[in-house]
């Protein structure tokens, strides 16, 4: 009984430090995503320069630690807060870890959300392509009727857990960066809790549900918008159609 | 400084004064503690691969209980960040550890004389030095990645086409000989790229050493590059992390690219004689 | 032989730091090596996080903290000090030069501390309603930060920051009034170690008296003191 | 009558083969122009590069009276104006051998899609025509289905409409049955006949003899990336000259 | 002659579906059986069910008079004695449609792995006998080849080998051509053409009707899951009673 009150008292103290990684998730993806769509179209290019340069980067971020990402924007960040920053009167915006955790997380989730769209990518139905040329589409047009509509639809299942994968990473921002005022996530202030009463089991079993419950909120979501994005494939064919599945690839 | 007098001569001032500056103790500190990084990714991925088989055996078992235990754990690490599990595992070992010897060692009058909340008593306190980190850390990455080892593993050995594993059964192979002989030696064709991916994720994961106390590579990066005003200390320079952190980054890219040249390595001869597929 | 297990941070010079050699070193480095000579017994040091190192004493990992950690009030609920081994020492506001911050009437600034600190503590309580306080995982940041610009003021102990200033080529300066928090520094130990904390007291007792800790003060300090001899 | 199409010594490379070697062809306004030839002969290259899903490494493509301009002859050949390539396709409708259909699109949106974003002709309207388009090729009931929820044959009905939906001045079918049953395959080619009967314009490759006898005007037999013998369905299927398409008529007999 | 196979009364069910109702069949040393029947009938059950790789729910199943111990008849009916059933399993040599050449092995090892594994054979003798098989079949030059580097029809000599290495007492082939093109068919066909000559008992199940009229002593036709007709090849593809069976034949003789 008394531990049950203790685990109800105790879940409340999360919900202001979820906030956090509710917003460094939040303001991350859509903005990722953007970076994420032009990436793969570069890895797609026909210029072989483009090409490498998105492959390259694709590869670079997904290829090392998120944790040392961040560690390298933040210092580097600072290395040029002297000459550029503060002269352009913007440093108080660019040396916010409330904008260096997203942008961290930006041009990382950019890298796996690329793959994971430049994979679909290569999936379009070549006639699909054709037939649209053939009715004299301009490039965009073709893009936008064809391009875009199949790839988010293979790619929709692989990105939902790079989003949950997303969202798990926000715990490092306030690992690596300096704490402004009393801002903390989740993880930081499950751990601030165990270094008060050294009680493990009981703060990071909370924190895990918190975050546990958020994942299982973003997978309801994206898996309704999926539901509605396959309208057009019969439910049977299994083969054609990704399932959603909670079976991320990727983590960093 | 003074015997180094020849390089002065051989490559320059300029030069010869990196060298030093990059062999200083520190440094050599700093390249020595790669060690931790590079045992924690071997040792963790041999546990990895541990867990990963027994999960997926466990995934796959006939038994009920054995079955759900499986799914648990292998769903387990879905939910829920990798940090937190590398956070937990380590501090709910030692206090498990703790607790159960707390039993044997504490006397109500020891217990009433411990101020902390854990352990129960002093004499039930377990030390942790670096080493003890590390092995922590390395069992924790086994158990966070064998869950998705079994996953892989439990996928592929559903991969293997049955008429294989039927053709073996008609010639009164014993379920131990299929199992054996055909099965897992085929699953690992079926288990490889997701295994790579693992084994990338791993890598990554063991940045995080320095979480739990080990001084390993980025704790060093974070020391050797921030800036030093006390000429005793060494030399007196700004902030430098800038340029170690992207040292780590390039290293961390390398290492993936050697791990991935690796793997294909291993698909390739893995793969031998079968047939090439996509 | 009995060990004694120090605890500290390494990254606080002077007090206590790696230096390029990789060698732990410092004030307190040296201290410590003499307190050990004296009661005989072998020291071992123990590197950890400044954020966690109150914990980690009480969980054991070593048994004294002496990690330029000033005695306060707060702490005295956890954990027990020695006496002081370095007296009270004012903590200043180290900024960039000619920034002509006003800190009597403080107000959009961001002020960097590191955290858990005293000085933290002070900041929070008395800046933190019109100002943006960013706290750092070690001195060594927030100093980082300063020169950088991201921050406008660090306040920190005034014997950390003497050789800074010294040494940051006239870029940095020390201005405003001293702030007095904290009552000396002292090593920390577990309220039930009574015994080692009288050991210790009798050890730091015999080493000022016969002025070794005043040695390493002015050999650590550039000349501060004597505080313990006359 | 008006020539529609006109096309010059054409040749295509992939690479170091050359699939056609010097074709020249032309149809009026109402012709149905059939093209067969054996696998492999050229046929498939040789309507794509009609709308320039090929580029032709040589020779000249003619559409209604508008010279497809193209930069100067070799492998890298490209259309040096992109509007008057848009404008030149957008008169042309295709009916790919696998359809094609726009997997996400109901049937309705596939036909309105293109009269829309390309001719930017008005909303309404297009919707009134695409339904009378599927109502004439008799999928009208499946307007707001998706593609892969109708067999194979109501969705190349449902290409044919998507192309006649863009007014086209000419019709080109690649083997539109060929990836049909034949029962689906009779349902397809009655749509084609109505067309032909129609007086539409059209160029048809196709393997079915028979019907192709009897839907053309002109019959073209193209052989390893040449004409081999062109006429009149008489001409071709009743006084055969050439031995080659002898040879391909009593094959394609047998199959 | 001594009886090499009893079937009785077998019953087997997928879940809803009864597959087979009630088949009793024998074979004596040397009979060839052919198994024939529309797709679906159970052909490749029943064959599966003489080697246990589906467990009948009913009914018995004797080899070389040996009979296969099972628990209690149903749904959940087990082999009760796993030693027995392997060493019974080791006497059957079975060809599957799909070969199933154990794809990590060498030709070579796939013929070897059996008999030293299961059958506990010396090394060197299964070796020798090996590569003899291997000649007779026709591929002893692909002995160290892997299954994957071969064609379909040196596949199935290769997996004929391999059942025969084991010395059967009874050779099973579950359609043993029908994956493979009409050219590489008559390899494995004459290859099974000289086992049946030399006499060895095989149960067959096939669709190519001339071939089973070739090598069969006996025809079993199988028709929803029950035996139908059966007799001699002149009984029953020359004095075919069953109307099912006529129909059967005249749909077989077209394809
Ligand atoms: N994109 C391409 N790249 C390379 N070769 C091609 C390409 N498209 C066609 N070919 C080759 O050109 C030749 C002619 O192909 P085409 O498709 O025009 O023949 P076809 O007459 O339509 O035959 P079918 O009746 O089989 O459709 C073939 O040998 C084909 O392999
Ligand atoms: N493992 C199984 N689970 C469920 N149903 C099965 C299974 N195996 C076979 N069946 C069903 O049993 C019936 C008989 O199958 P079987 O393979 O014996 O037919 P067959 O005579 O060999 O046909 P074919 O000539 O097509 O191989 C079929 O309806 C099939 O769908
Ligand atoms: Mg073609
Ligand atoms: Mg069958």
């Amino acid at each position: 009984m008394e531990l049950i009150q203790t685990i109800i008292a105790e879940i409340p103290l999360y919900a202001q430090p979820a906030l956090f990684n509710i917003y460094f998730a939040a303001a991350s993806l859509p903005i990722g995503f953007v970076f994420a769509v032009l990436l793969a179209l570069g890895k797609n290019s026909k210029n072989a320069l483009i090409r490498r340069l998105c492959s390259a980067y694709i590869y670079a971020f997904r290829g090392s630690p998120l944790f040392i990402q961040f560690f390298m924007f933040y210092s580097i960040m600072l290395a040029l807060n002297p000459v550029w920053w503060r002269p352009w009167g913007i440093a108080w915006l660019m040396m916010n870890p409330l904008f260096i955790g997203p942008l961290a997380l930006v041009m990382n989730t950019a890298a796996y959300s690329a793959e994971i769209l430049y994979g679909a990518l290569r999936t379009v139905p070549k006639g699909e392509l054709e037939a649209a040329r053939a009715f004299g589409m301009t490039p965009f047009q073709v893009f936008r009727t064809v391009t875009w509509p199949n790839t988010i639809r293979v790619a929709w299942p692989a990105y939902t857990n790079e989003v949950v994968f997303l969202f798990h990473s926000t715990a490092l921002v306030y690992f690596t960066l300096p704490v402004i005022n009393a801002q903390r996530d989740i993880l930081n202030t499950a751990q601030n809790l165990f270094e008060r009463d050294f009680n493990a089991f009981l703060h990071f079993s909370i924190a895990a549900l918190w975050f546990l419950a958020i994942t299982m909120v973003i997978f309801l979501v994206f898996g309704r918008v999926y539901e509605r994005m396959m309208r057009h494939m019969p439910k049977e064919r299994t083969t054609s159609r990704p399932r959603l599945r909670f079976g991320p690839k990727y983590i960093r | 400084m003074d015997g180094a007098f020849w390089l002065f001569d051989l490559v320059g001032e300029d030069i010869a004064f990196w060298l030093g500056y990059l062999t200083n103790g520190k440094h050599l500190n700093w390249y020595a503690s790669f060690r931790f990084t590079i045992m924690a990714a071997i040792f963790g991925g041999c546990l990895a691969l541990v867990f990963g088989l027994l999960g997926a055996a466990a995934k796959g078992s006939r038994f009920a209980v054995l079955r759900a235990i499986g799914t648990i754990y292998v769903s387990m690490v879905r939910g829920v960040p990798d940090v937190l599990f590398f956070l937990f595992f380590p501090l709910a070992f030692e206090q498990g550890v703790e607790w159960v010897w707390s039993m044997q060692v504490c006397t109500p009058d020891s217990i009433a004389a411990d101020q902390a909340n854990w352990p129960p008593c002093r004499e039930a306190n377990w030390l942790l030095s670096t080493y003890e980190y590390l092995i922590l850390a390395c069992v924790s990455l086994g158990i966070i990645f064998g869950a998705f080892t079994a996953n892989v593993i439990h996928g592929a050995m559903r991969a293997v086409p049955r008429g294989q594993l039927e053709a073996a059964r008609a010639y009164g192979m014993s379920e131990f000989q299929v199992l054996t002989r055909i099965h897992i030696r085929q699953m690992w064709v079926y288990a490889l790229p997701g295994l790579s991916n693992v084994w990338l994720l791993l890598i990554k994961a063991t940045s995080l050493l320095s979480l739990l106390q080990i001084a390993d590579i980025v704790w060093w990066a974070g020391q050797l590059g921030s800036p030093n005003f006390l000429p005793q200390a060494g030399l007196v320079h700004g902030d430098w992390r800038w340029a170690y952190f992207i040292a780590l980054f390039v290293f961390y890219i390398l290492v993936t690219l050697l791990s991935e040249k690796g793997f294909s390595r291993l698909t390739v001869w893995a793969r031998r004689g079968m047939p090439v597929e996509g | 032989q009995e060990t004694l297990r120090i605890g500290t941070e390494g990254a606080y010079a002077p007090w206590n730091f790696v230096n390029d050699a990789g060698e732990l070193a410092g004030f307190e480095i040296d201290l410590g090596n003499a307190i050990c000579e004296h009661t005989g017994m072998t020291c071992e040091f123990v590197q950890s996080e400044w954020d966690p190192i109150i914990p980690n004493l009480v969980a054991g990992n070593y048994d004294v903290i002496m990690a330029g950690m000033s005695i306060t009030d707060e702490r005295l609920e956890t954990i027990n000090f020695t006496q002081d081994y370095f007296p009270p020492d004012p903590s200043n506001y180290i900024a960039a030069t000619g920034a002509g911050i006003d800190i009597e009437n403080p107000s959009g600034l961001r002020i960097g501390v590191q955290g858990n600190t005293i000085q933290a503590a002070y900041a929070e309580e008395n800046f933190a309603a019109d100002n943006t306080i960013v706290s750092f995982a070690t001195f060594d940041q927030s100093i980082a930060d300063l020169a950088a610009g991201n921050v406008d003021v660090v306040l920190a102990d005034g014997s950390s920051l003497d050789p800074v200033v010294e040494n940051s080529g006239g870029a940095l300066e020390m201005f405003g009034p001293d702030v007095m928090v904290g009552g000396g520094v002292g090593g920390g130990v577990r309220k039930e170690d009574t015994e080692l904390l009288a050991t210790l007291d009798e050890a730091l007792t015999a080493l000022k008296a016969d002025g070794t800790v005043d040695a390493l003060i002015a050999e650590w300090f550039d000349g501060a003191g004597p505080f313990y001899t006359e | 009558m008006t020539q529609i199409l006109e096309i010059t010594d054409l040749h295509k490379s992939f690479g170091n083969l050359e699939v056609l070697k010097g074709v020249s062809l032309d149809a009026r306004a109402g012709d149905v122009v059939s093209l067969i030839g054996s696998s492999g002969s050229g046929k498939s290259t040789l309507l794509r590069c009609i709308n320039m899903l090929e580029i032709p490494n040589q020779g000249d493509v003619t559409i209604d009276g508008e010279h497809v301009s193209l930069s100067s002859e070799g492998p890298d050949r490209h259309p040096t104006d992109p509007f008057q390539l848009r404008r030149i396709r957008s008169k042309l409708g295709m009916v790919f051998q696998s359809f094609n259909l726009w997997s996400h699109m109901t049937i309705l949106e596939n036909v309105m899609e293109a009269p829309i974003l390309v001719q930017k002709r008005d909303k309404a309207e297009v919707r009134e025509q695409a339904l009378a388009l599927l109502d004439k090729v008799g999928i009208a009931a499946k307007a707001d289905a998706f593609p892969a929820q109708l067999s194979g044959g109501q969705q190349q009905r449902a290409a044919i409409a998507r192309a006649l939906c863009i007014n086209p001045t000419l019709m080109l079918f690649d083997e539109p049955t060929s990836a049909l049953d034949p029962e689906l395959e009779v349902e397809v080619l009655g749509v084609i006949k109505m067309l032909a009967d129609e007086g539409r314009t059209m160029i048809l490759v196709t393997h079915d003899m028979k019907f192709a006898r009897e839907v053309s005007d002109r019959v073209v037999f193209l052989h390893l990336g040449k004409i081999e013998e062109q006429g009149t369905v008489d001409e071709v299927f009743g006084a055969t000259k050439s031995d080659r398409l002898r040879q391909f008529l009593s094959a394609a007999g047998h199959a």
